[in-house]
């Protein structure tokens, strides 16, 4: 079976900035992968390149079997992205939110209900409006999607900013749960300590480019 | 397709539904552009009843101006744009569902707007079939142009100002054919309207279809 | 170089064009105006020729087989200049309508048609403008252009008809047609010329400038991915 | 407070001259409007060039629109609106700073339109000066109202249509005077405009006093 | 002197929810105090209503010697808020919007070039504009106009929240200092060993009280 994630010599273009410039990565099915790296250096582009929401310009990028370069969009449903903003509906409640893209991805929505329990956000919540809602609900909704659609291959950018002190274990088992589960975690984290510990493999990414750990002289001047 | 058309026009309809924007803001802005028709147009009355079916098409233009952009406004609040990509749609149908729900919006201001032309500039209608035929034609052309533009828009920070700059010369002939055909309708002038309506057809056929081919390309790009 | 040639004959033959207007009998009914004839209609024709360009730049660069930068480049050249050539033809035909049907414009179908084609321009341009990075901006931006070309000939029987379905006046009454000996034959003949070269010369000189562009961001792209890389790394 | 307004008015024209809107998108935008009013209206029986005062005003309050919902986009983003509040800028300084910024905008959209309007409806004008002073008086109107009602708007997410909606019915009389106004000027009414312009005058005072006095607590509050 | 905050039985509403439902608080100048509490508890409402955002229905607000009840507005120039989204202005540069804020609270530029220095905003970033940066640099700008601003009040919103593992260190560097001169420093975050570590005190949110610290029962639901 293709491996998760491979990318060589990956560059990815915003506006004219490389903000990935020459990045090689390769991980297999079932790891859970941490991203560190100064502010800038590139953690979310290339997030966002993996779930196929940029275009590669240089070099080869395979994710799922499915060769970016190609076609971005038929990997879509099989990934799921957290990114520093959830892509929600303001207007619809965290319920309509999540039944939504449950329906979208084609997932039955009886994974719904479980979802919104297991994220907290039965009860009263379930309800609010997603612009009401404090910055922590969100990230949990935005969460509790990605537990509802379980993709294959996960994508989270700095799960664990804004979530209080027992949704952060919470974050943590569903990485290791759903990598029990087969599924695949690349995850970027500022958090170094927390992350190490779920993580499998960490990785620092640096001026668009991806590295084996190492100790980086970091400051956000990228 | 048709399945994730629904989908996406439920949607939509759905959020019009918990924010009544169409219902409580856009339709006493149609009805305030034909009062200021009215006044800018005073002060001989027969002048207003004579441009009726004009300013009619042109407060359903703005109006379709307002709709698409809020269709709009909906996704990319907070990144949801990246979100309808993420969500694994097929962009064919998530065009026909919001243009759909554009056109639903629509019918509803123009029965509206039909009943302030009628009280305001005391127009009177025969053909209803004609002018039936001809609202039909002329909202699935703007609804269905509108899509394609608010989407290309939709990528800017600028969108606000840039839909209408795209938008309006791409509408112009609808305007202009809408007009004949209500004209006819109303028995304003002596000549057929149809000629107009298979024009409108024409026009709404076409940006159906660039629609259906390049919504795809557009959400990924623009 | 051969741009540069092509610049001389373009002055040349509009410097020629100018002196045969400009030697043009006053008419009766046009006076002075008549000269306009030796721009006027060229200008008209290159403008739609520029409007030409851009759908042709932008379907080429459409279908797959033919995708290639140079397209998206022809595109963005005969837009800009076909802006400059309908706001031209709009102007000279302005001042041309005031002595001849006493007043600035008429709605007639063929004038009609060019203003919205100079809004449909004014949009395609800037549309461009918002975005930067070439690939999407190409691809966007083709797509717009050609939905704007299948308009044109919905907007083309939208307006006829309206000028004709509707009795009232139109250019029919004042046919520009209306006899016209030789001298006037030969000036408007050499305005076409003259301004096509014209129009070669400017698109030849703004596709130039878009590859010179590219070619410094290639450039660039290259330096900045090495800027890029050094970033963080201990000086 | 002369000093905040100079501040804020020289931000706003910064990011316009950052971003070119008013001039790429706002002003071709007004002159189309100017071209679909003689689709709606029949051009040959001259009711375009009498009409033609009223359609001017018509086509830049339209534009007026865009140029407050731009000014407030702008601050709307990304919780902007809030900075303002926290930049602890006296809020009759930000009102006329921004009012003075729309000001600038609509001043040169108007001279753009009045070409349009003498080219195309082949109004011809005589009263330069009355002319001049109706632009002036309408204009201050026109920012002073628009940004009044334009920060109204930007606390909710639905700006882009709950603007038209609230400042078209206050701007009514200006469109209305600003046209008898103008038509004296053109010489399409016998009737002197001067008590029109007064009435501007008056408008534009009473919106500058209750701006200057309100904007702060629709600043804090709307 | 009066102490920096002192909140007794306050009382906020958003809509019509009481995201404080009677809090109590009291902060003498020059403390560090650390509001940590399960998400949606009223961290961020807390917040910004210390620094003057929001009304306060019920019980008493006194902000470095305002009364809130009475003003909310003296206070602003003296306090200095990072809230969950950065207050910025998406199309101007970095140093642009440092520039504008400065400026705003009327302070010296002199403050600007430091303040950029020391969140490494210098060089490159430097001409960006904001809309172009990494979530961390937007944190960072954000951080950059406090700091310009020197603020008697410092109200941070998870501060550590997407900056990077040395900027962290900077972030708590800056805290300490801004208490070292007699600045007052209210901060949420939910890193609590982190927080505490320069927090002088903790306190938690819960259900909109404040209490002082002790074991919550935690979850979204809040
Ligand atoms: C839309 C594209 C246009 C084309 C292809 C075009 C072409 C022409 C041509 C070929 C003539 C021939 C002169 C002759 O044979 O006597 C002409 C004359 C003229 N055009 Fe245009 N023109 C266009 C737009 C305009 C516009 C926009 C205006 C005015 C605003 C205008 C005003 C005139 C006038 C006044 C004449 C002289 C009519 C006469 O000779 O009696 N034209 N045009
Ligand atoms: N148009 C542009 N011009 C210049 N620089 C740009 C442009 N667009 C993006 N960038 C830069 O590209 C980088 C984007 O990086 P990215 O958002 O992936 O950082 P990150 O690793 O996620 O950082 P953070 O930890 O702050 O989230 C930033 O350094 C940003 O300044
Ligand atoms: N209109 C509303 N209807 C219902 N609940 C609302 C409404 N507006 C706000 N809320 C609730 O008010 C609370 C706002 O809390 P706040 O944003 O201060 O939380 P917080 O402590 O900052 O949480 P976080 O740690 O997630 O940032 C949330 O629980 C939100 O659900
Ligand atoms: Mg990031
Ligand atoms: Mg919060």
């Amino acid at each position: 079976m293709a491996p998760a994630v491979c990318l060589s010599r990956a560059v990815v273009l915003l506006g004219r900035f490389p903000a990935l410039a020459g990045a090689d990565l390769l991980v297999e099915r079932g790891e859970i992968v941490h991203l560190s790296g100064p502010n800038g250096a590139g953690k979310s582009t290339l997030l966002r390149a993996l779930a196929g929401l940029l275009a590669i310009v240089e070099g080869e990028a395979e994710v799922l079997g499915h060769d970016l370069t190609k076609d971005r969009r038929r990997l879509r449903r099989s990934v799921g992205l957290l990114g520093h903003t959830s892509f929600l509906y303001e207007e619809l409640t965290v319920e309509d939110n999540v039944r939504f893209a449950v329906r979208a991805a084609g997932v039955g929505v009886g994974a719904v209900e479980p979802a919104l329990d297991r994220l907290g956000l039965d009860g009263r919540l379930r309800d609010v409006a997603v612009a009401r809602l404090s910055a922590g609900q969100r990230r949990r909704t935005a969460l509790a999607v990605l537990v509802a659609r379980r993709p294959e291959l996960w994508l989270l950018d700095e799960p664990h900013a804004g979530i209080d002190a027992a949704g952060r274990d919470l974050v943590d088992e569903l990485v290791t749960e759903a990598a029990a589960t087969g599924a695949t975690v690349v995850f970027a984290s500022h958090e170094l300590d927390r992350a190490n510990a779920i993580a499998g493999r960490q990785l620092t990414v640096v001026g668009g480019q991806v590295h084996a750990i190492q100790p980086f002289v970091t400051s956000g001047r990228s | 397709m048709v399945r994730d058309a629904a989908l996406v026009a439920g949607k939509d309809l759905l959020i019009e539904v918990r924010s009544r924007v169409t219902l409580n803001q856009i339709a006493p802005f149609a009805v305030l552009v034909l009062v200021l028709f009215a006044f800018a147009l005073e002060p001989d009355r027969g002048l207003l009843t004579r441009a009726a079916a004009g300013l009619f098409w042109l407060a359903v233009t703005f109006s379709a101006l307002l709709a698409v952009q809020r269709s709009f406004a909906v996704e990319s609040a907070d990144g949801a744009r990246d979100g309808l990509r993420l969500s694994g749609l097929d962009p064919a149908g998530i065009f026909l569902g919001k243009a759909a729900a554009v056109a639903v919006e629509l019918v509803v201001l123009e029965g509206l707007l039909g009943l302030g032309v009628v009280f305001l500039y005391n127009a009177d209608l025969h053909g209803a079939v004609l002018l039936a035929i001809t609202c039909v034609a002329a909202t699935i052309g703007l609804a269905a142009a509108g899509t394609i533009y608010g989407v290309l828009a939709a990528g800017a920070r600028v969108r606000e100002t840039l839909l209408p700059l795209l938008l309006l010369p791409v509408v112009a002939p609808v305007v202009l054919a809408a007009t004949r055909a209500t004209e006819a309708a109303l028995g304003s002038t002596a000549d057929s309207g149809w000629p107009w309506v298979r024009l409108l057809g024409a026009f709404a056929a076409i940006y159906l279809a660039v629609g259906a081919v390049a919504f795809g390309p557009l959400l990924e790009d623009a | 170089m051969k741009i540069r040639l092509l610049g001389v004959a373009a002055a040349a033959s509009l410097a020629l064009t100018l002196v045969l207007g400009l030697r043009l009998p006053p008419t009766e009914e046009q006076h002075q105006y008549a000269r306009l004839i030796a721009i006027h209609p060229a200008i008209a024709w290159v403008a739609y020729l520029a409007f030409g360009v851009m759908a042709l730049g932008s379907a080429l660069y459409l279908w797959p087989a033919t995708r290639h930068r140079r397209w998206d480049r022809l595109a963005a050249a005969g837009a800009e200049v076909g802006v400059v050539f309908t706001a031209l033809m709009l102007a000279t035909g302005s001042i041309w309508g005031r002595p001849t049907w006493g007043v600035w414009w008429v709605w007639d179908a063929r004038l009609t048609l060019s203003a919205l084609m100079l809004a449909l321009l004014l949009g395609y341009v800037a549309l461009r403008r918002v975005s930067v990075d070439g690939e999407r901006r190409a691809l966007v931006s083709a797509i717009a252009g050609l939905s704007a070309v299948v308009v044109i000939p919905v907007n083309h029987f939208a307006v006829t008809w309206w000028r004709t379905l509707h009795q009232g006046r139109s250019l029919a009454n004042i046919s520009p047609a209306s006899h016209l000996d030789g001298q006037y034959i030969q000036a408007m003949l050499v305005g076409f010329v003259a301004m096509t070269l014209v129009f070669a010369y400017l698109l030849a000189r703004r596709f130039q400038l878009e590859v010179l562009a590219d070619e410094i961001d290639d450039a660039g792209l290259a330096a900045a991915i090495e800027a890029r890389r050094r970033e963080g790394v201990p000086a």
